[in-house]
């Protein structure tokens, strides 16, 4: 391709930024009744989330369902909750201490599994495309990798495996630790010429997959509603609390681990060089 | 002084954002993406989201990083 | 019993379909069985009845759509005539088909094509009409091209004029719907009648739409090549079908819709611009009519192979036909009708006999034959009468339908427009003696030595067909007094006759009277013919060359046949005048070709491309936004 | 009404999905078992919770026992059931030919976890109640049409699958600036409490998401300028994924588009006025929509490779389905509906049977038609009865689905009306060139004669999917009053925005 067409597409890639951009300050400057709604929308509490950050969703339906008018509702979110108290409270609709946890996992925790999936369709879809890949030997590693990964390797693992635990009381999660994970692999594959079996990692991503999705099914048939809560909450703030979230977070960061490690592995060895 | 390590964060990013679409060896691009993604995580950090930017830093600067230079290693270098 | 009728259609007609390959004649027994049992049923029936018939379909999302069938005068005089017709020439078929290639194909949907026939002109609502209007175009693209690849080209011409036509109609018809909220045919003419009155610009679009199907399936002008090539390509005996029944689906529409209309604005014109006391509208319709009649007059005389020359004649005869129809006299209407039945007699029977020609000779161009006349005598008689006929010439049934259209023409006071007729009736004479004489008379062709009469089967429907051109030119009175009928229904004076007198406003003739005159004269001219000088017969190289060996001018012995341009000099003479039609339509096709390419390889494009279509085309759409 | 067991027609295809992919000796052996299985269970499921519907009318599922707005819920009503089984039925149809067919075998059960993920996406996106949610299952449907139209590894396949990635990514980053934006001016995601906010909202931010939530299906929708993947991706998928594209695909991404625009935007009754930008939102549509069944007819006229024909003749159908309810009544949305009943039955018809007739030609263009009644008698019958289906014989589907939209746009004479030449060409264009492949099974081919060792093998799967398709066309075709009480109830749910609502917000309890 010529220089003058690359330029073209960047002209083009500038025009569709710029007028998006624009579009997005129309609406800024502009007079009407939609600002109204966005001033009674800047307040927290008249959002959806604030049920969320109060952990009392199911308060809010109950009154919803007593007053039976929907179309009230944003009144009634503006009630006054209980506080919750840090290692205090127990028994609350869910016990992570982390309220992005607490939404990610519990509240929107179908959006999460979805996402599980995302990442897994994408690393079967790269696994197909890529199936024909050839081996391409690396360089021996140096003294300097080697060092390098034995110096890291401990405290990788450390952390991935302290964010995976401690996913409902600290930022972090399954996510995070699953790449974590993939980067020990990676470091593994880079220093010491480390490798799983490709069938194992496999066996790894779709068992824990399945036992993600079977676990969140099991409270449609407890609690009657899938992914419903039905093991016991805790104390907020415990290290041993709100035990499904936990179970899950652990399963997903293995799980994640495990694919990421595919992708990596596939692209650095090829899949039907398994050595 | 807050204000002023937005603003520079915000430049750097503008910066390598630009530089990974007009630099032509792909490898250098690929790295600025990775400095991009950085600079992400350390504004959301700063942003109060620490969840954001824990999960962007191990995926996008690491992660991607390292997939894009596989993919790089198995084709060319330079943009046509 | 007339849906008893198309029931029993759709079942033999499967049946007809399994027959063995080995058998197929008896495919074609059935066919002419059923034709049969439909003529019986029509005449037995009869037109005064108020015959009404009703199947409900079904009824779907305030749409009651049932097929309904009612006789009117109009509907059973058509029905009568092109199943008699159907019925000859299916006749002739049981032969012809024997050895055809994909003859269960064309079998199969020629019999669709028949019940729909049926249907068409018995329906009592626009949407069983419409509904055999679109069986009648998709039976007819695989009767005219079963699988074959010559034909392929010709017919596309007739099937996308014949679907644009028919989903213009249907836009007319649902626009008629929203406002009637039937189907009815007549509620609907009445209310597109009120429609001009009250909002004219759509009533236009609904005109507008509505009359291009008469457009196209009648090859008026703008697209009169149609019939030039589904004609020629067509299977010989299903030529005569098209031209002399399908061309007329058309026709039965506009008498439908349009006379109705006309006459109410003639009566009552109040804000319509008229002309000479007929709405312009009409004024229009009658001048496209003889411009068509004209042009074709010229290509059928330019044209070299017999079956594109009679396709020719039969768009001009659609001119007379449309013009005589939309002068709005009483005498042009009768006459108009009239000469629809004539024309599709006299050309079921020149079609036939040029596919006997071709059944014997496989040849269609008319400079490669010649001399047929003392071979296949009973079709040469065919043939003479048919142009006789369609010349227009005293004592045959041509005569006396021609006669009428120029006396309604006359009454309206449409000078220009009879000069015209005339001036093409004239070049009728001209294309239609050529055929003649260089299929039949002339020198024989040495291939054609062994050449016999076709078998008594296919005789039978010329015979017929002689038959029927002679007593109608003798006895009119029994057609015209149906067609008087017609008159009736539509409050319109009807043909003062008297026997075989016919009395017109400005003259009147008898028809027994110049038959007789006619045959007297024809006698005398055969006994002088007899005692004349004995004809010495001449050799076919005995002519032209003048001592020279035609060879070494490049020219093979049928180029130097006098048939082969036979009016090169009048062609030459209207060189600069000339309208080429299929050019411009051909270079229509190539445009759409061009831009689709165009489009197609945009598609299939670079990925970068994509990429910069996406986001150019969204932006643009903002901008529109914008803009708008 | 509450009833929580709807999430299983998701839940279950992911869990087999993951089973499925499982690289144990057991499994392996057995997993074609399980992905029929579950397909199955799905179709006889929906056909319950079908019935439950018509029992208690809109099904509320609660998923994590919060209740909507808060949590995720899946809403199945008469509509999006009826879609489901439709689709449900095609899928079934096409994974029995992936199954049985044998020249995947390296990578069957990957692709068929694939395909099982594809089902759970497509049931979720047709099913939910949360915008949210519909985006990350949108994702999963995109990336699994990705893999599918790259399976053949062909230059063709791979261009399309790159195409498709790159424009169905840009697409889902606009319905992520979309669903953002709308979390930022209204503080939820729950479709019902959008729907109930979106007429307070200002006329620019109104403009804002409409357009951008339209933008992001438009290349899904196939319509013109987005649907520059469709040339390649469907000239070199496999047959099976032609079938997924034309015959689910499409039809998916229809139904976002009649949900956004019926129950978010409520789009009959919209009101698109400010000060000194008025929005003729109608015109604008139809214009777009009539440029892009215009382009893709032509393309399809002039194209040469059958899929390519087949392909852009569907793009064309869904523009129409487009045009028809931008008219935004009952009328041209039965017409929609009609035309999408048509689609779903006969398009995968159409490409199976076009695959088989075609089967040991080179290449696959108009010529390789050529005597095909005689070579695959029963593949071309099947051809011609579903090519008459698909444009509009009448008394089928696809006719009476002209008639209503013939109707929609003659019933109020104003400059809408005269739109409808775009239909008229179109319809003129599709039957030519339908006719012109038909009539080409009829021609002689005088190549033939040299090689009369093709067999004329009749595969299973092909025999028994085509006969099931075509004894549901038959179905329709002899009692058409099927789908006239179907399209009452369906438009009267969809015009009926305000009970949805209710239905939502107000737990199912009537």
């Amino acid at each position: 391709m010529k220089e003058t067409d690359f330029n073209v597409g960047k002209f083009f890639a500038f025009l569709f930024l710029f007028i998006i951009f624009i579009f997005m300050l129309f609406p800024l400057f502009e007079q009407g009744n939609g600002l109204k709604i966005e001033k009674e929308i800047k307040d927290l509490r008249n959002r959806v989330s604030f049920a969320y950050s109060t952990k009392s969703v199911t308060d809010i339906t109950k009154t919803l369902k007593e007053s039976g008018d929907y179309s009230k509702y944003r009144e009634i979110y503006n009630q006054e909750r209980n506080d919750i108290r840090f290692k205090e409270s127990a028994n609350l609709e869910n016990g992570s201490a982390n309220i992005v946890t607490s939404i990610v996992l519990d509240y929107r925790g179908f959006d999460t599994l979805g996402e599980l999936i995302v990442l897994f369709i994408s690393i079967i879809g790269l696994t197909i495309i890529l199936s024909n890949l050839n081996f391409v030997p690396f360089n021996p590693p140096t003294f300097l990798q080697k060092t390098g990964v034995l110096f890291l390797t401990p405290f990788i693992m450390l952390t991935s495996i302290y964010i995976s635990l401690h996913g409902h009381l600290t930022p972090g999660g399954g996510f995070p630790a699953g790449s974590i994970i993939a980067t020990l692999s990676l470091f593994l594959m880079i220093g010491y010429k480390f490798s799983y079996k490709l069938k194992f990692l496999n066996f790894i991503e779709s068992t824990s997959g399945f036992l993600v999705f079977f676990l969140a099914l099991l409270g449609l048939f407890i609690t009657g509603s899938f992914l419903g809560n039905y093991l016991p909450t805790g104390i907020v703030g415990k290290l041993f609390s709100s035990y499904l979230i936990l179970i899950l977070y652990s399963l997903v960061s293995i799980k994640v681990g495990a694919e990421l490690s595919v992708a990596i592995k596939t692209l650095y060895d090829g899949e039907n060089n398994d050595r | 002084m807050i204000f002023y390590i937005f603003l520079i964060i915000f430049i750097l990013s503008i910066l390598s954002a630009i530089i990974s679409i007009t630099v032509k060896d792909i490898l250098f691009s690929v790295l600025s993406l990775g400095f991009l993604s950085l600079l992400a995580s350390i504004l959301f950090l700063l942003m109060n989201a620490p969840d954001v930017a824990i999960t962007e830093a191990a995926v996008g600067a690491a992660l991607t990083t390292v997939i894009y230079l596989f993919g790089i290693r198995r084709t060319e270098r330079e943009d046509k | 019993m007339i849906i008893g009728l198309l029931f029993y259609g759709i079942i033999l007609s499967f049946l007809a379909l399994f027959v063995r390959k080995k058998y197929n004649f008896l495919r074609w027994i059935i066919f002419s069985f059923y034709i049969f049992l439909t003529l019986f049923l029509t005449i037995t029936i009869g037109k005064d009845s108020t015959y009404f018939e009703t199947f409900n379909l079904i009824s779907i999302l305030n749409f009651d759509l049932s097929l309904n069938f009612r006789i009117t005068p109009l509907g059973w005089l058509f029905t009568l005539f092109t199943t008699l017709l159907l019925f000859l020439t299916s006749i002739f078929s049981i032969v012809k088909n024997k050895n055809e290639d994909a003859e269960r194909l064309i079998n199969f949907f020629w019999f669709i094509l028949i019940i729909s026939n049926t249907g068409l002109f018995l329906a009592d609502d626009l949407f069983t009409l419409f509904i055999f209007w679109e069986l009648i175009g998709i039976s007819s693209y695989f009767v005219i091209s079963p699988g074959w690849v010559s034909s392929f080209r010709a017919v596309n011409y007739y099937f996308i004029f014949s679907i644009i036509c028919s989903f213009f109609m249907f836009s007319g018809i649902m626009i008629l719907y929203e406002g009637t909220g039937t189907f009815s045919i007549q509620k609907n003419v009445l209310y597109f009648i009120s429609l001009f009155e009250n909002s004219p610009l759509n009533a236009i679009f609904v005109a507008i739409s509505l009359i291009i199907g008469f457009f196209v399936k009648s090859a008026l002008f703008p697209f009169h090549i149609w019939p030039a090539q589904a004609h020629a390509k067509a299977p010989d005996d299903f030529s005569s079908v098209l031209s002399g029944i399908i061309i007329k689906y058309g026709l039965y529409r506009t008498i439908l819709f349009f006379i109705p209309l006309f006459l109410f604005i003639k009566e009552y014109p109040v804000n319509h611009i008229m002309v000479n006391n007929i709405p312009l509208f009409s004024h229009i319709l009658a001048w496209s009519g003889a411009i068509t009649s004209i042009i074709a007059t010229f290509l059928a005389i330019e044209s070299n192979d017999m079956k594109k020359l009679a396709a020719y004649s039969t768009v001009a005869n659609m001119g007379y036909i449309t013009t005589a129809l939309f002068s709005l006299s009483s005498f042009g209407i009768a006459g108009a009708i009239f000469h629809t039945i004539n024309h599709a007699i006299f050309k079921t029977a020149i079609f036939l006999s040029i596919a006997a020609v071709k059944y014997r000779t496989h040849e269609t161009q008319m400079h490669k034959l010649g001399g047929m006349a003392y071979k296949m005598p009973v079709t040469f008689l065919t043939f003479l009468l048919a142009i006789i006929s369609a010349a227009g010439i005293p004592p045959l049934n041509g005569y006396v339908s021609k006669w009428m259209i120029y006396q309604g023409l006359l009454s309206s006071k449409f000078p220009f427009l009879t000069l015209a007729i005339f001036l093409s009736s004239t070049g009728a004479f001209m294309y239609l003696f050529r055929a003649l004489h260089s299929i039949f008379l002339g020198q024989l062709p040495e291939k054609f030595d062994n050449v016999k009469e076709v078998p008594f089967l296919m005789q039978i429907p010329m015979y017929i067909l002689m038959f029927l051109m002679v007593s109608i030119g003798i006895f009119p009175q029994f057609v015209i007094n149906l067609i008087n009928s017609v008159l009736t229904s539509y409050n319109i004076s009807n043909i003062n006759i008297k026997n075989s007198m016919i009395f017109s406003p400005l003259s009147g003739i008898d028809s027994v009277k110049v038959f007789l005159a006619f045959t007297g004269s024809f006698i005398l001219a055969f006994i002088l013919y007899l005692i004349g000088k004995p004809r010495k017969h001449v050799q076919p190289l005995d002519t032209y060359t003048a001592g020279q060996d035609p060879a070494d001018f490049n020219l093979t012995r049928e180029l130097y046949h006098f048939a082969y341009k036979f009016y090169g000099p009048f062609e030459h003479m209207f060189d600069s005048f000339r309208t080429d039609t299929k050019e411009f339509y051909d270079s229509i096709e190539r445009k759409i070709n061009e831009i689709g390419g165009y489009f197609r390889d945009f598609q299939s494009g670079s990925i970068r491309g994509t990429i910069y279509t996406f986001m150019l085309s969204f932006v643009l759409i903002i901008i529109y936004w914008w803009l708008l | 009404m509450n009833y929580n067991t709807t999430v299983l027609l998701i839940i279950i295809p992911i869990l087999s999905s993951f089973l499925v992919y499982m690289p144990v000796g057991l499994i392996k052996k057995s997993f074609k078992i399980i992905f029929l299985a579950t397909i199955l269970f799905n179709l006889l499921f929906s056909l319950k919770i079908f019935s439950v519907v018509l029992k208690y009318g809109n099904l509320i599922t609660i998923i994590g026992n919060y209740h909507p707005p808060f949590g995720i819920n899946l809403v199945s009503s008469f509509f999006s059931i009826l879609f489901l089984i439709a689709l449900y039925i095609v899928f079934l149809i096409s994974a029995i030919i992936f199954i049985f067919k044998n020249d995947t075998k390296n990578n069957q059960q990957k692709i068929s976890s694939v395909l099982l993920l594809y089902l759970a996406s497509f049931s979720e996106i047709i099913l939910t109640g949360d915008l949210f949610n519909l985006f990350v299952f949108f994702e999963i449907f995109s990336i699994s049409n990705i893999i599918i139209i790259s399976l053949k590894n062909e230059k063709f396949s791979l261009k399309g699958s790159i195409k498709y990635l790159l424009i169905s990514s840009i697409g889902s980053a606009l319905l992520l600036f979309a669903i953002g934006y709308i979390y930022a001016i209204l503080g939820t995601l729950n479709l019902a409490e959008i729907a109930l906010n979106f007429e307070k909202i200002s006329f620019f931010s109104k403009c804002f998401i409409i357009f951008f939530l339209m933008g992001s299906i438009l290349s899904e929708l196939e319509v013109f300028p987005f649907n520059l993947w469709i040339s390649d991706s469907y000239a070199g998928a496999k047959n099976f994924v032609n079938i997924l594209l034309s015959g689910i695909s499409c039809v998916v991404s229809l139904y976002i588009f009649i949900r956004m625009f019926f129950t978010i935007f409520n789009y009959p009754s919209i009101s698109l006025y400010s000060y000194n930008f008025p929005l003729d939102i109608k015109l604008l549509l139809l214009t777009f929509f009539s440029l892009s069944i215009i382009v893709n007819q032509l393309v399809a006229l002039t194209s040469k490779n059958i899929k390519r024909i087949l392909a852009f003749s569907s793009a064309a159908t869904i523009s129409t389905i487009l045009f028809a309810l931008t008219s935004g009544t009952k009328s041209g949305f039965s017409s929609a509906i009609l035309l999408i009943i048509s689609t779903i039955i006969s398009k995968p018809l159409l490409f199976l049977s076009s695959h088989q007739i075609t089967k040991g030609k080179m290449e696959k263009n108009l010529d390789s038609f050529k005597n095909g009644i005689n070579r695959k008698r029963y593949f071309s019958i099947l051809f011609i009865v579903s090519a008459i289906f698909f444009t509009g014989f009448p008394l089928t589907p696809a006719f009476f689905g002209k008639l209503m939209l013939f109707y929609t746009y003659a019933s109020k004479l104003n400059y809408y009306t005269y739109f409808i030449i775009v239909i008229i060409f179109s319809i003129t264009v599709e039957f030519f060139y339908y006719f012109r492949m038909i009539h080409k099974l009829f021609i002689k081919d005088e190549t033939e004669r040299e090689n009369k060792n093709i067999k004329n093998n009749l595969s299973i799967s092909y025999f028994v999917s085509g006969l099931t398709m075509i004894s549901i066309l038959i179905i329709f075709f002899i009692f058409p009053n099927i789908y006239e009480k179907v399209i009452t109830k369906m438009s009267e749910e969809i015009f009926n925005q305000k009970e949805y609502i209710q239905t939502i917000l107000k737990l199912g309890e009537k």
